[in-house]
């Protein structure tokens, strides 16, 4: 199985592949520059496995949540890299691989948006819930104490530290391992319709008319 | 943002020279390091004033352009003035992308126009320039120091 | 030498294909609809809308022209200047096309790509001539002696011509892009108002255009119940004036006898007739893109790319969005 | 703190690297040819985190045990990397940073050597023993069928079917923790003194005297 | 353009500095001793050498020569063929070296170092002209009419010459390498015996040796008490007899009036000997490298290097080890 | 391996052209895949029967040489025909470092002289050939079927 797969949604920008005999599994952290990165190390890794796109059998892309920024360098480049083969695109989305190196049986992950906002998902008995996109005053009243809440980066635990808190380490294997079971359980789109999860959309359009508002 | 001591100075109607002098003052007594934001509407003279600001800080003039467009322009100088308009930017996202903080330093100063949006980033010493339409050729003028640095730039208008 | 180019700078998405300096297909999906309600560009809106439309824009692209992707020999996109959440989209599309199909890939200057517009209706164009850059961001004067160098003769001391076109339009209460709808107006009315033509010393060729944004705001205080075309003909007689006296005057000066239009502004039809006007008067030639190459578009993004390409200067993976790239980089 | 770490001890290539802001973890699996590869995958990181090889803290290499030519590779390339500027090296057994992702109070790691020969390491309440190289019946003999035995590789640990297995992953993250551990407390030495564990050393030369009286 | 080279493809560890194609340090740690009990080399104890000795071999050279790595320009590593396992310590720590201080990398084929070897002392040695290229692996008649190419015109049909001595000096009890050894014990003895020279029709450039290792292996067991000497002075005589009168009919032929010599056997001074009797009788020039510059020694590495270098031909970091590598790839 | 059915053939006597012959036929009935092993001291004619071997498969002769230094030549011909000689190895490590297996496939014939070390990783179809020193002009061969396909190319023998 030749597959290539990123996800770009948060500063660490993970990365597997495969030729069908030898893999790669890379995690970037902080380098802050997906948009000059994604492309270089794709291209290295595909050259270095000796991938010709062409032969892929699937790709995959992480749709977030996250940075959308991030997001639209990498769907822009699966997009670009889908397009003239037609290779189906497997989407997941971006906090089940870090989910899958989690042993508590309820936790949630948050991941920082815009000030004061993260992006957050429970899972209850290893059970995905729906990912939102609230204050952390929000989240709080809904969330119960007695949950783990795991997160990428230290920073961002600190707002929980009323929780019992867990450090996240995304993992380009775990992000392999779930990619590979959605794509043999059939979970594939066409290039085109690859788009990112919008969960700010409403608040960007408020806080536009609030300013535009505010300006006329 | 912590706001230690925020002190303002209602300074009223100013013409174009006035407005440029006291930016002109302003901008020799900048150390480096702080932030400039520039509140007002269209044509109330926010680039005008960083025009004040340059001469002050040794800076070409001609250089000073409005960044609607560009968003930041950047003039070397005493020290360098980093010059943003957030007018265009339509979320934090696009703010953040900018790593204005990454571009500020000890040898610089920012000045920032339509910077709503930026205020829940910005660190201190920051200074705080208010704008208002009062006749085509007067400005209503207000500053407001939001910290001891800052502060001590104005003390020329005690 | 087939190259597809994409350009996702602003506010419009535009997807071309160029042989040899020859457009097969140029595709402008403009969001301006989207971005009017706003009243200007919501970057995070553009972004959006860049990537759900742009790989659509280039299978159209090649439907158009009955070619593969396989039979495409470079891919480029503008790199700057512009909205970085924009940028990053055309860029990534076009440097993963170029990863898929083993092809070189190239970066352009989006102003470069204004001043090479003028290749495609006159292919014949040598360098030196006179660049008049009007744009959203641009106001210049350019002595382009090189291929891939231009010179400053002047610019704006503030606002840009198409960022009065739009500021004025907004105090007029008119829509977005302010150049169209001003123009619109315009014609409606006279310019029998005056306003500010400034730094009108000879030998100086810069412009100053904030100052016209502020008459026209006191202007309108103290008239209120004035003609909305009247103004709108007066803002761009005056914008259009300075632009074509000072750029004229360069020329002269410099003994170049070619003067290239370039950018958004270069649309604007007064601007044109004038232009024209004073060529017959100096003996100056005058160049203008097509209507549809003023404004963004990746026709002159790609022809911009050939220029590049035929000298195999390509551009490397690493290649990141540019928001404020100068003209010093092609 | 800058740094880059590599094991080359199995077929699958680990790196770790620092430019003080970001880093990268890469993991190769059974790419097959660690000559080609180690060189070029270590310039491409380098040039993409930024790093001057003159500027960097320290060097870190797995010296083994597993595939000699493997970590012959590793060790002259991070040799020749060091002699410049004499970058100070960590060395480091390479099963430590295996053994690190494993959460069993008593287990042993072993990695397949020459035909019906491993090595392996016994670590007792997380304690490492000695390390070894033995026929897998010896190994038998003296293991506990209490003990877990863990490797890298299904095939091998079907040879241990009598005991409880477990399936490693090797992993440049905690490659990175175990090597900034020793580099804190001072377990450096200079590249010249940088040798691989050489187990296999009196086989080869009995293997050898073998041949040799039959030819001769 | 100061060039580092090692060389580490069997067994001897070697590094030269050479500057522009003048040596200016050759080092070499020859590792024979530790074979010599094993009657020949064992590969798994010559890397472990190799990896032990190369870093603290390129210090000495450093120390040497008086310079810092950093005055070094290029450095350079033979990538075969060898033993894998030998090649590639040298290649690695030239990669880590050239990543280190960010000089381009060269890989060398050992072969073409081994013909290079003669512009150490006749750097005006100019193409065309013929090689023998005589070691352990190869015994081949090559006329080099590029820089960088060289045809073919002769070869053995079986055992090299090298190896034919090895073999001998094994039948005969004598040490390793078998060269010197039989070199040496020839000297106390005389040519009395006459061993097969197959493959004697004119034209025909081809060599055979393994002939000659039966001829002897039953020669000793028919006659057991005979001298160790006399069979060796004879088989060395019957192996230069072939190796000089077929390259020289060969040069001859082709009307090229100069002969390089190559290869650890190139060291042998019987062939020294019998070439320049030849060369003086046929008006042909013939040169020897260096005697150290005839058995493995990175100098010649390096001066091959200085060939590609002069070309900017570098080496990607990819290069691998190629134990058999042909005469086809410098 | 699995030794399935060996069989053996002591040949006793051979002149050089009797041996070349006798690896012609055998030569010419291979069929791919098939792995020859070559058991003999110095000298007793283990190159010298793959140039037989080399002859029935349509192969130039001139191209076999000693692969004693090289330790591995191809030849390419009606099969590709991959001719080790594993005398100077010192390990298994770098007998797998050979990668001897991925050589092979169905379009390949082995023919590995000093197998010694090779023996435990050869796979079925297999035949070994051993060579013994008799006198300067002849050797005693015998050889061994593994399988019954490499006991088929021996069908001439019987
Ligand atoms: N007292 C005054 N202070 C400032 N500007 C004045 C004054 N009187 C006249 N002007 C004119 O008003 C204009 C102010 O334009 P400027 O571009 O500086 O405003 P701005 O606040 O940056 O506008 P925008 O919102 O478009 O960025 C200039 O042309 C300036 O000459
Ligand atoms: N009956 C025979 N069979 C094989 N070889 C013979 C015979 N009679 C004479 N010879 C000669 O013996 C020599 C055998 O050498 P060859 O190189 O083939 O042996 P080898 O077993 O490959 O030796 P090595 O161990 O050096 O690889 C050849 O020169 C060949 O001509
Ligand atoms: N017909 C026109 N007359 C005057 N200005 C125009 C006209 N059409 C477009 N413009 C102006 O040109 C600018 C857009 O220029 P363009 O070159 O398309 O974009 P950018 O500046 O984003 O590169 C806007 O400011 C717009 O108002
Ligand atoms: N003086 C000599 N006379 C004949 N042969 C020699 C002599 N010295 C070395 N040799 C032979 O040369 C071969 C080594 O050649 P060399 O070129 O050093 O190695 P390689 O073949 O490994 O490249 C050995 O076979 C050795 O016996
Ligand atoms: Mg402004
Ligand atoms: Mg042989
Ligand atoms: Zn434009
Ligand atoms: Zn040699």
């Amino acid at each position: 199985m030749k597959y290539l797969i990123v996800d770009t949604s948060s500063r660490t920008l993970l990365l597997s592949a495969s030729n069908g005999k030898g893999d790669v599994s890379l995690s970037l952290k902080d380098l802050d520059r997906h948009g000059a990165i994604l492309a270089v190390v794709i291209k290295q890794f595909l050259d270095l496995l000796e991938i010709s796109p062409a032969d892929l059998d699937f790709l995959g892309a992480g749709v977030g949540p996250g940075s959308l920024t991030g997001l639209r360098v990498g769907l822009s480049t699966i997009k670009g890299i889908s397009l003239p083969y037609n290779i189906p695109v497997v989407p997941f989305n971006s906090f089940d691989p870090l989910a899958e190196g989690i042993c508590f049986d309820d936790f949630v992950i948050c991941r920082k948006g815009r000030e004061g906002h993260f992006y957050w998902r429970t899972y209850l008995k290893k059970r995905p819930g729906e990912t939102l996109f609230s204050s952390i005053v929000e989240i709080k009243e809904k969330l119960d104490k007695s949950i783990v809440v795991c997160s990428e980066r230290n920073e961002e635990l600190v707002d929980f530290q009323d929780y019992r808190t867990f450090l996240l380490e995304p993992s380009p294997v775990l992000m392999r391992k779930i990619v590979l079971e959605a794509f043999r359980s059939g979970k594939i789109l066409s290039g085109l319709d690859l788009e990112p999860v919008y969960l700010q959309k409403s608040v960007a359009e408020i806080n536009w008319d609030g300013r535009n508002s505010r300006k006329t | 943002m912590e706001r230690s001591t925020e002190k303002i100075y209602e300074l009223g109607k100013m013409n174009i020279d006035q407005l440029l002098k006291l930016a002109g003052e302003i901008g020799e007594r900048l150390c480096g390091g702080e932030t400039i934001l520039l509140y007002g509407d269209l044509g109330t003279g926010k680039t005008t004033f960083v025009r004040g600001l340059a001469r002050g800080l040794r800076i070409e003039e001609r250089l000073v352009r409005s960044p609607t467009f560009n968003i930041i322009n950047t003039y070397p100088g005493r020290l360098i003035l980093v010059h943003a308009d957030l007018y265009r930017l339509g979320n934090q996202r696009e703010l953040l992308d900018l790593d204005l903080e990454d571009l500020g330093d000890d040898n610089t100063v920012m000045a920032i126009e339509w910077p709503e949006m930026y205020r829940p980033f910005v660190e201190l010493p920051c200074l705080i320039v208010k704008l208002k339409h009062w006749s085509e050729n007067e400005r209503v003028v207000s500053l407001s120091s939001l910290d001891e640095k800052t502060d001590g730039l104005l003390s020329f208008l005690k | 030498m087939k190259i597809l180019a994409i350009e996702s700078s602003c506010d419009e998405t535009a997807v071309a294909i160029v042989e040899d300096g020859h457009v097969l297909s140029s595709l402008v999906s403009s969001q301006i609809d989207i971005h009017k309600k706003y009243g200007g560009v919501v970057p995070e809106i553009a972004s959006r809308k860049h990537l759900e439309i742009v790989d659509r824009l280039v299978l159209q692209a090649m439907e158009e022209t009955d070619l593969t992707l396989e039979e495409i020999d470079i891919f480029a996109a503008t790199m700057g200047p512009g909205l970085v959440g924009s940028l990053l989209i055309g860029l990534s599309v076009a440097k993963g096309l170029a990863i898929s199909l083993n092809r070189p890939f190239i970066g352009v200057n989006h102003l470069y790509g204004h001043v090479y517009a003028n290749l495609i209706s006159y292919p014949e164009l040598r360098q030196p001539f006179i660049v008049l850059l009007v744009s959203g961001g641009h106001t210049e004067i350019l002595l382009m002696e090189e291929w891939n160098t231009v010179e400053m003769v002047g610019k704006t001391r503030d606002d840009a011509a198409g960022e009065a076109f739009d500021k004025i339009s907004r105090l007029l209460g008119l829509g977005y892009p302010g150049g169209p709808e001003i123009e619109k107006a315009a014609r409606g009315g006279s310019p029998i108002y005056s306003f500010p033509r400034p730094l009108q010393e000879k030998g100086n060729y810069d412009f100053s255009f904030s100052g016209l944004k502020t008459s026209v705001l006191y202007f309108l205080q103290r008239n209120p119940g004035v003609s909305v075309e009247d103004v709108a003909a007066s803002a761009q007689e005056a914008i259009v004036d300075s632009l074509v006296t000072k750029t004229f005057d360069a020329a002269q000066n410099l003994a170049v006898d070619k003067i290239a239009f370039a950018g958004g502004v270069a649309a604007n039809f007064l601007l044109r007739e004038r232009a024209i006007e004073m060529a017959s008067k100096r003996g100056i030639r005058v160049f203008f893109p097509p209507i549809d190459m003023c404004t963004d578009n990746a026709a002159m993004i790609a022809v911009a790319a050939y220029e590049k390409a035929k000298r195999r200067l390509y551009s490397p993976l690493s290649t990141n969005a540019v928001p404020y790239l100068s003209l010093d980089v092609f």
